[in-house]
């Protein structure tokens, strides 16, 4: 058996302006689940892309069970068993769960498709190596998003030729009920002898699943950990940051102020009902709540994106009635969404304009737009946000994850709005700039705004709320203080295995 | 233990959801039924085989648009779609006629110039878009421009006549009882409904519209079957030529715009039809002979020459904005 | 004479209502039907020549007791056969056809040689023409029009058709000639083209007016064919480049096909081809005459 | 050297392939280059011009209008009927045009923010209707003609400004309007915005229906524009008329885009495809080609430039 079933040593690949890597190299050994970090933009999505053969490198070389491999094109790396999960659900939405499995590698008779024998093998799959019961016939669309990722699995791994599988932030639109059904699955290709490569920012997640872990750091590995256990996080931010961190979250020491937000039995057939919640300045409230849970919905209900059916909202004590975001923008709410490439930025846009979309009024004379200063505008939120590059022409499109959050985050502090709404702020953001984001959301609490921090990260929410609600199928259960709140706790509160309302006592103890 | 896939529940909603999808249908069954009750002998046989008759050539260009959208997307800006089919039929009519009357060709060369013809059209439009990434609406209404154009100087803006046996058996001829073109364009459809959802290729193809990140990842190769795509929309008007030939016993000037518009109309009222909102083929072909029932129909009623258009233009609109809504209501 | 189509429903086909001429023969032949007491059932064909010969199948298919078919191209002979063999008798107009019980139409020949004499009459018997003439190859009745205005104009050694001729669009006729004219007079400077002839109607002559109008260009006239009401118009005003035309009747035209329908059923025979007079137009107070003898009003 | 020719075409590929038209224009016939001609040239480009500046719009937006020959013709309807049977005066019946088209676009805007449909079919749909109601207006679709006009009217069409033609200074200054509000004011920003990831631009807090059936409404009335200067022009309404502009609409909007950097639709990029065609149709005309053959040649070098227009493109990336 040979010592890696992947090696790639000193790839360097250059985009215009931006060096992505710098001879960075990779070794993954055989039956391994080996992690790879690194914060946003250090290079890890780009080495995955040039071992897909999607990008040519510079420099380089790459070999697989000790062959060399020269070009990488997808066509060799895929006989050579090496899979990709990719982080996007690249799905078509309108094919079934069959016709997503074996999409490129149907099998056909003389007569054509053989859909039948395709389904049976797809739920055989399904069930035998995933270990969930999957009708073939179901529409994508109709999947909920955990299983839909098991599809993107299952599509890789059918043909049962998979060596290598490289998992790119797997877990990042997952909820942690739903991220245990994927590590069961994750387990049991390793135990069938699969390689892992295993990509994620979520250190609790490499520390808990993978054999040894690759850092990377500005476009190099900067580190390799042999050994991994729950001890090795600080190592592992560390290597990636460059520093330590000695705190992820900031100490709080919110002043309540007066009631901004409240609803009261907000429903949407379907998604949720009854929800009553309120939030006040200068207070975080944090909603907990697995993927279905009808977290979502009720974020973009309360944002005006969703019409709510029953129920009412108040501002300021003032029913409202949003039929669109503009109306909820216009009083003073915004809304940084989960789904920041589709509805958080316009990818086509420069980052001056994304920063400035919201609040052109104030870069403009009689409407007519005054370009130095909004430039200028946008240079200082790119400065006080660290926003890299810090270059305001760039097309955001090219910005690493984290740096398209923060954009997101600059154009709303420019708008000095009263209440945000944050759906999972964080997803694919590297620790270094975690930390960041969340000093900022800190100084808006502090600064008297009223925060509603809807994630799926335990952590996080216990972290930084001062209240943290349950939603559980599209209903309240549970509304308790962050204080003194463990992840166990929460983890089964949200997935229901807690049953009594412990700390409901104290939801307005503080 | 195995744990259950999650799939959406489809109880409650689920009634009312289902007539809100049949609904498009629906409204136009019914005005089909008004129409058959009010207007003499309008729910005979014959004006069946009429209609399917005069649906003909629409169906086969249907045919390839569908496929065009299959692979290209159903985003009729950005995704695929393709304008230059009819001019693709009118000029191989022109030159078919052109040949066969004015200068005494032998039927099957003209055909084969034709198909060449066609073919070159279907190539340039695959080209451009795939690989210039220009977008599908602009590259074919130029080349539908280009390709009338071109179709003037074949025939010089003449109506050519055209007797030849084999045309005249498409237009006049019987397989069964039933009249020849509509039972060679039936063929046509299942052939091409078997291609496009039993094999893989087909299937294939349908990836590729759906996602085109889906497919690139799967290995598919989304310019190629965009390509392919064009060339056998073009083969598709090469085909409805012969329908247009026999349906005019020749070539007559000034074909194009209306097909084009049928075409268009017939394709994307069919996605409407259909449960999932997105354009298929059997839509495609139910849509461009309701369109040709109802036209016919209205025709037979006695309504109003002036009128018909505002009539069916409000039809087609009601349906589609039922469509838009129930998919709407979906979501 | 008490003619009656009662109990009768007689189709109408039209190959298109856009132009003043289809759309006039239309009504007429709609009107006079339903004034005879029959039933119409009317199709258009949109100005596209398939969907007209089309609409004669759903006539068939209807059961129509006869047929009105106006204008159209070659694709509606097989469809007239298909008629005449169920026993569907068909009259055109416009439209000879061996098909048809009888056609009623103008006399097209006697049009174009008038125009063609008018013509070179007005620029003095010599001199650069051009013409408008998309429709000579493609419809059999423009091919006789502009046919015979070139023979006539053949006696005239020292006319001149300015080469190529140009092409009319049908949609936005007048607006489009307007601007072709435009560009033609650039090409030809003052005193060098005398005469502008529209081969098969008038609808561009409208724009040609206007053209000349604006460059200002008094040296050349307009001649056309079928006398609409806005051109007759037009030749009526003082000083007008249109100088000659020949008026046709459509809708007499239409409203005597329908007569010839109740004829037949009242079992007389009828020639081949009914003529309706044409009433030539030269110079502005013909035309102020003919438009009140055909009922379009008074032009003062 | 391949790469200097490269870079070349890149930058100046369109602008090569315009003057080398002219040139070639000029040679076969030394009238193309006259004063009279270049003015024919401007004047008759008025109208597209005009029509094409509202469907930029739209296709900043993210959509498409096929109804804008729809809103031409009402602009031209709804103005002659007021002067002809109302007795209106120019003024009054310049504003009772531009609101004819606006009907236009608020079927348009209705079908497409309130139903829905995409912009596509909603305005497929429109045409259908608006040129059923032409038909059933006139009968049939006879023009309506009304040589007596007000001369202020007609005007529009033939008189000048200072020597300039009427109609050139009324396009001159809707593309100075459309160029300040698309490329220079914020609401030309959220519109870009809104075409480019609509449900981004929500989010933002922009008012995406608002801004849509604003510029739906004012391609619609903008197209009625051009509607009244073609009834000044010919003293009448033709119905069904505003039909031939339209593929030429599109693709001065499709090839002025692809000159703009990012493939944006723009003003100065339409204004210099709108007069590309303006060009080849005149020098055309003036090659003394059979009108047949012109045609082909006119769609074949349309082709040809899209093709090239987009290829420079992707060479300047
Ligand atoms: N197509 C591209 N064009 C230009 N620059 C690019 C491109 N793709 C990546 N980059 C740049 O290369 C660098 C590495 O990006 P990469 O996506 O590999 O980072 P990453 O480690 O995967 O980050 P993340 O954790 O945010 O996914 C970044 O600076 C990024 O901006
Ligand atoms: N395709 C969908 N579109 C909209 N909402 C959906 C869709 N799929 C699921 N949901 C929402 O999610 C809710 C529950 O979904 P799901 O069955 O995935 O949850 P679950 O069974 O609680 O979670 P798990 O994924 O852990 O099994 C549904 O009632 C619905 O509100
Ligand atoms: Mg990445
Ligand atoms: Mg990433």
């Amino acid at each position: 058996m040979s010592a890696s079933v992947l090696l790639m040593q000193d790839i360097a690949k250059t985009f215009p302006g931006v060096v992505a890597l710098d001879a960075a190299s990779l070794s993954v050994r055989p039956g391994e689940i080996h992690g790879l970090v690194g914060e946003n933009g250090a290079g890890k999505s780009t080495i995955i892309k040039v071992l897909a053969g999607v990008y040519h490198a510079d420099d380089g070389t790459v070999s697989i069970q000790d062959t060399p491999v020269s070009p990488v094109t997808s066509e060799v790396i895929h006989a050579a068993g090496v899979r990709f999960i990719h982080q996007e659900l690249h799905l078509v939405p309108h094919f079934t769960v069959t016709e997503s499995v074996f999409m490129g590698q149907e099998i056909t008779t003389r007569l054509g498709l053989s859909r039948r024998l395709m389904c049976a093998r797809a739920e055989t799959f399904f069930r035998d190596v995933l270990d969930v019961e999957i009708n073939g016939d179901i529409l994508i669309r109709d999947l909920g998003t955990a299983e839909r990722k098991l599809v993107q699995i299952a599509r890789a791994l059918i043909d049962d030729q998979a060596r290598l599988v490289v998992f790119d932030e797997p877990t990042a639109p997952l909820a942690s009920g739903e991220i245990e059904k994927l590590f069961r699955a994750i387990r049991r290709l390793k135990d069938r002898g699969i390689a892992i490569i295993y990509v994620s920012h979520y250190l609790s997640e490499i520390t808990d699943i993978c054999d040894r872990v690759t850092v990377f750091r500005n476009g190099r590995d900067v580190a390799v950990l042999d050994k991994v256990d729950e001890n090795c996080a600080n190592e592992l931010i560390k290597a990636m940051v460059g520093r330590e961190i000695d705190a992820l979250y900031p100490k709080s020491g919110h002043t309540r102020g007066a009631l901004v937000l409240q609803a009261k039995g907000l429903g949407d057939t379907g998604y949720f009902s009854d929800i009553s919640l309120s939030a006040h300045s200068g207070e975080i409230v944090g909603i907990a709540g697995l993927i279905g849970s009808g977290r979502e919905e009720l974020i973009d209900t309360l944002y005006g994106l969703r019409p709510a059916r029953t129920g009412e909202v108040t501002l300021h004590g003032k029913p409202v009635r949003f039929s669109s975001p503009a109306d909820a923008v216009a009083r003073g709410m915004v809304l940084v969404p989960r789904d920041r490439r589709r509805d958080g930025l316009v990818l086509d846009m420069s980052v001056s304009e994304n920063i400035n979309l919201a609040s052109l009024e104030e870069v403009s004379c009689y409407g007519i737009e005054l370009r130095n200063r909004a430039r200028e505008r946008a240079s200082r939120q790119i400065r006080e946000l660290d926003i890299r590059p810090d270059n305001p022409a760039i097309i955001s499109r090219q910005l690493s994850g984290g740096n398209q959050q923060k954009t997101v985050l600059a154009r709303w502090l420019a708008t000095r709005a009263a209440i945000f709404l944050l759906d999972e702020p964080t997803v694919g953001v590297d620790v270094g700039a975690k930390v960041e984001i969340y000093q900022l959301i800190e100084n808006l609490a502090r600064n008297g705004a009223a925060i509603l921090l809807s994630s799926s990260d335990p952590g996080e929410l216990i972290g930084m709320c001062d209240r943290v609600l349950v939603m559980m199928r599209g209903r309240i259960t549970h509304e308790t203080s962050a204080v003194g709140l463990s992840i166990d706790q929460l983890v089964a509160m949200t997935t229901g295995a807690s049953t009594q309302n412990s700390a409901e006592g104290h939801a307005d103890a503080r | 233990m195995p744990m259950p896939a999650s799939a959406r529940p489809e109880s409650g909603a689920s009634g009312l959801s289902r007539i809100i999808d049949a609904a498009p249908l629906v409204i136009f069954l019914g005005m089909l039924i008004y129409i058959g009750f009010n207007a003499p002998n309008f729910m005979s046989f014959g004006t069946m085989q009429l209609v399917l008759n005069q649906s003909v050539p629409v169906v086969v260009v249907c045919l390839g648009l569908s496929i065009v959208v299959m692979a290209g997307g159903d985003d009729v800006v950005s995704g695929g779609i393709d304008l230059s089919i009819p001019a693709t039929a009118v000029i191989c009519a022109g030159i078919i006629a052109q040949l066969v009357t004015n200068t005494d060709t032998p039927l099957l060369l003209a055909i084969a110039l034709a198909l060449g013809a066609a073919m070159f059209i279907g190539i340039v439009a695959g080209l451009m878009v795939t690989r210039l990434g220009m977008t599908p609406l602009l590259t074919t209404l130029a080349l539908f421009v280009a390709v009338v154009g071109v179709t003037k100087v074949v025939t010089s803006s003449r109506r050519i006549n055209v007797d030849d046996p084999f045309i005249i058996f498409l237009r006049d001829g019987e397989i069964l009882g039933i009249s020849a073109g509509v039972v060679i364009t039936l063929a046509l459809v299942l052939v091409f409904y078997h291609f496009i959802h039993r094999t893989k290729w087909g299937l294939n193809l349908q990836a590729v519209g759906g996602s085109c990140e889906a497919a690139e990842i799967s290995g598919l190769k989304p310019g190629h079957f965009l390509f392919w795509a064009f060339v056998i929309a073009a083969f598709t008007g090469f085909l409805a030529s012969f329908f247009l030939l026999a349906r005019g016993s020749g070539s007559s000037p000034g074909t194009e715009n209306n097909l084009m518009l049928e075409m268009v109309l017939a394709t994307f009222l069919g996605a409407a039809f259909s449960p999932r909102r997105v354009v298929t083929l059997w839509g495609a072909v139910l849509g461009a002979v309701l369109v040709a029932a109802l036209s016919i129909g209205f025709k037979t009623m006695g309504v109003n020459v002036f009128w018909t258009g505002l009539i069916k233009g409000s039809l087609i609109l009601v349906v589609l904005a039922l469509a838009a809504l129930s998919s709407r209501v979906k979501s | 004479e008490h003619l009656s189509l009662s109990g009768k429903r007689i189709g109408v086909a039209v190959v298109g209502t856009q132009h003043f001429w289809d759309r006039e023969a239309f009504n007429g032949a709609v009107a006079t039907v339903e004034a005879l007491g029959g039933e119409v059932m009317a199709v258009d064909g949109g100005r596209d020549n398939q969907v007209h010969a089309d609409n004669h199948d759903i006539l068939l298919a209807a059961g129509v007791d006869a047929v009105i078919s106006i204008l159209g191209d070659g694709a509606v002979e097989p469809k007239f056969e298909a008629l005449q063999d169920a026993g569907i008798p068909v009259f055109t107009v416009d439209h000879p056809s061996p098909f048809s019980v009888n056609n009623t139409t103008s006399d097209n020949y006697y049009m174009g040689t008038t125009i063609g004499r008018y013509m070179a009459d007005a620029i003095g018997g010599e001199g650069k023409v051009a013409v408008f003439n998309a429709f000579e190859g493609a419809l059999r009745i423009c091919g006789i029009r502009a046919g015979l205005w070139k023979y006539v104009l053949a006696d005239y050694p020292g006319i001149e058709i300015i080469q190529p001729e140009l092409a009319e669009e049908f949609a936005n006729a007048p607006e489009d000639a307007r601007k072709q004219t435009l560009d033609l007079l650039s090409q030809y400077p003052e005193g060098t083209l005398d005469a502008i002839h529209v081969g098969c109607w008038d609808q561009p002559a409208i724009g040609i007016v206007q053209a000349l109008e604006e460059a200002g260009r008094t040296d050349i006239v307009v001649t056309a064919l079928d006398g609409g009401p806005e051109t007759l118009e037009i030749m009526a005003e003082d000083g007008s480049p249109f100088v000659a035309n020949v008026a046709q009747q459509p809708n007499l035209i239409g409203s005597t096909s329908a007569m010839n329908v109740a004829r037949y059923f009242a079992g007389e025979t009828l020639l081949p081809q009914t003529y309706v007079d044409v009433l030539p137009v030269n110079g502005q107070a013909e035309a102020k005459a003919v438009y009140a003898e055909l009922g379009y009003g008074t032009l003062d | 050297m391949n790469q200097t020719l490269k870079s070349i075409i890149a930058r100046f590929g369109f602008l090569i392939i315009i003057v080398a038209f002219v040139i070639f224009f000029s040679a076969v016939n030394p009238v193309f280059l006259g004063g009279d001609n270049l003015m024919n040239i401007v004047e008759g480009s008025a109208i597209l011009l005009i029509v094409a500046l509202g469907m930029t719009l739209i296709v900043a937006t993210g959509g498409i209008d096929l109804s804008v020959g729809i809103a031409l013709d009402f602009g031209a309807a709804f103005a002659i009927v007021a002067m002809k049977e109302y007795g209106f005066g120019w003024y009054g019946a310049a504003l009772i045009g531009i609101s004819g088209g606006a009907i236009v676009g608020l079927l348009n805007a209705a079908l497409i923010v309130g139903l829905k449909v995409s912009p596509f079919l909603a305005t497929l749909g429109t045409f259908f209707i608006g040129s059923s109601v032409q038909r059933i207006f006139t009968n049939g679709g006879g023009p309506i003609s009304h040589r007596r006009m007000p001369q202020e009217f007609r005007d529009l069409a033939v008189g000048d400004v200072f020597g300039i033609p009427t109609e050139v200074v009324i396009a001159a200054v809707l593309v100075l309007a459309y160029f300040i509000v698309m490329e220079r004011s914020i609401i030309g920003r959220r519109v870009h915005a809104l075409g480019m990831q609509r449900s981004a631009a929500r989010v933002a807090g922009l008012k995406v229906n608002k801004y849509l059936i604003l510029c739906f409404v004012a391609a619609s009335m903008t197209a009625a524009v051009g509607g009244l200067i073609a009834s000044a022009n010919i003293r009448m309404f033709t119905p069904l008329s505003g039909f031939s502009y339209l593929l030429d609409a599109i693709a001065a909007v499709f090839i002025g885009a692809a000159l703009h950097p990012r493939g944006r639709p723009n003003i100065p990029g339409t204004v210099i495809a709108v007069l590309f065609l303006g060009v080849i149709a005149n020098g055309l005309n003036l090659m003394g080609l059979n009108f047949n053959t012109k045609d082909a040649l006119s769609g074949i070098i349309l082709v040809s430039a899209l093709a090239l227009v987009v290829a420079q493109q992707k060479l300047r990336h």
